[in-house]
């Protein structure tokens, strides 16, 4: 797994990268808390999954788990770039009902940041 | 008699054999002709089973033991996914979506199995473990074994 | 207590499992952090010591099981080829390169198991079986078993 | 696997594409010698590996008793294409010493056709 994260104005810009499972989950959830803890400017999370070759559960979960924290504030998560396969599984999951998909990064910073 | 091929892998249970068990499954499944979407949703389901042995079956210690068998009989595949941990108390709620007995996880373990699956079956004993088993058929024709 | 992380595989003696057997190795042993290079070489290594155990160990019949055992401990990664097959007559013969039993073969197998690992064991019993044990370091430093 | 062949004159023109190993040998095996009774005028045999991902001794084994047959009679066997990984096996098993490599088909050809 990569991951990168900047911040831009109240959006935080999430980067992931390789394989989302069991194995980074903590990892990956840690990060972003830690992030979030560091940053309370932040309203709203994209999350680029531009290079992401593979996702299950386990790494849904993390990313619902975030949801649900900034949501409580009125926060929302959006969601770029996943390949044809990842956004299948994301949208069996059910997240793309209360994440927003856009086509570009710099979409969703404009409606996130 | 009917040719039938088999593997049966037992690995340790760690966060990273879950990536080991759906390479190794698929690896096995590519001898049949599925599409590369099936064989995504092989790894998936795969997955799926294998963080279940692990996460809850083992809940997170090494200590475990878990079983993958693969089977090829015709133009179906079997998968089988066992762990000796601590079983499932209630079936009929962990098989509906959205339910799961961690908060930190979504409950759609039994979901993505079931839908990347043309049959899904959960056996469980309390303090004994619990064995899925999938069959997924493959629409295109096989190929002769030893011919890829 | 040292971490240890295994996996054991059984699989039907058949030529298109020589791919799969080679594909599980490399992808169990993708935890250590070998170069492309050397995951290449495990690939080949495993491959000869499969294929011997199908065409010399059970004589190209689809009646054997093989058994992959793979190990990590620490940087260093052990790997188990095992038949129970028909044996090897006369070990040092057979370990010469260039010999073979069979006027097909090139009797490179075992070169290129050595070549391509640290160490290699090789014990068999006419009539009993045959077990090949590689071994070989990851130079560079592993990641933490959680962390790929 | 995959296998094209064709005849250009004197020369048998093979190339090669995926995984060789035992799994496809006897079809490889089959096949060359079909070729070379079918084409008796055949004296040299060009094997391009340009689409060889993986080879081991069960492969290259192949390839050394079609050489050892057309070397009867005064042929050779010429290599191109091999990608880094395949020609250090194909160097190892020491092929290499008895077939010539060359740098393309073309080239190939015109020591063998
Ligand atoms: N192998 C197992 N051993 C013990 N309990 C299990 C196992 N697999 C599933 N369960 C139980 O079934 C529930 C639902 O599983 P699942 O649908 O995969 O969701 P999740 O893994 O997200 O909790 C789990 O929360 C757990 O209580
Ligand atoms: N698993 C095995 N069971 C029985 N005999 C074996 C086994 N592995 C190797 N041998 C014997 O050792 C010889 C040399 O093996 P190897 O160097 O791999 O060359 P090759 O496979 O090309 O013959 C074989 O020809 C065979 O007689």
């Amino acid at each position: 797994m990569e991951l990168q994260v900047e911040i831009k104005g109240g959006a935080m810009l999430v980067r992931l990268a390789g394989e989302i499972d069991l194995a980074v989950a903590d990892t990956l959830r840690t990060s972003l808390e830690e992030e979030l803890d560091r940053n309370p400017g932040v309203r709203n999370i994209v999350i680029n999954l531009g290079g992401v070759r593979y996702i299950d559960s386990s790494g849904l979960g993390v990313l619902l788990g975030r949801y649900r924290r900034i949501s409580g504030d009125g926060g929302r998560m959006f969601i770029v770039g996943a390949s044809p396969q990842v956004r299948r599984i994301v949208e069996m999951s059910g997240l793309l009902n209360i994440m927003q998909e856009f086509p570009s990064e710099a979409d969703a910073l404009n409606h996130a940041g | 008699m009917e040719p039938v091929n088999r593997m049966r892998v037992e690995f340790t249970s760690l966060p990273a054999n879950v990536a080991f068990a759906r390479v190794a499954a698929a690896a096995f499944a590519s001898q049949l002709d599925f599409t590369l979407n099936d064989l995504e949703e092989i790894k998936v389901a795969v997955s799926e089973a294998v963080t279940n042995a692990i996460v809850h079956g083992y809940e997170n210690s090494a200590g475990g033991t878990v079983v993958l068998a693969v089977e090829i009989r015709k133009n179906t595949l079997k998968i089988v996914v066992e762990d000796t941990g601590k079983g499932i108390e209630d079936m009929e709620k962990a098989l509906q979506p959205a339910y799961s007995t961690d908060p930190e996880r979504m409950g759609l373990g039994f979901a993505f199995m079931q839908s990347f699956s043309d049959s899904l079956k959960v056996e469980s004993k309390p303090n004994a473990g619990t064995r899925v088993t999938m069959t997924k058929v493959c629409a295109r024709k096989a190929s002769s074994p030893a011919g890829r």
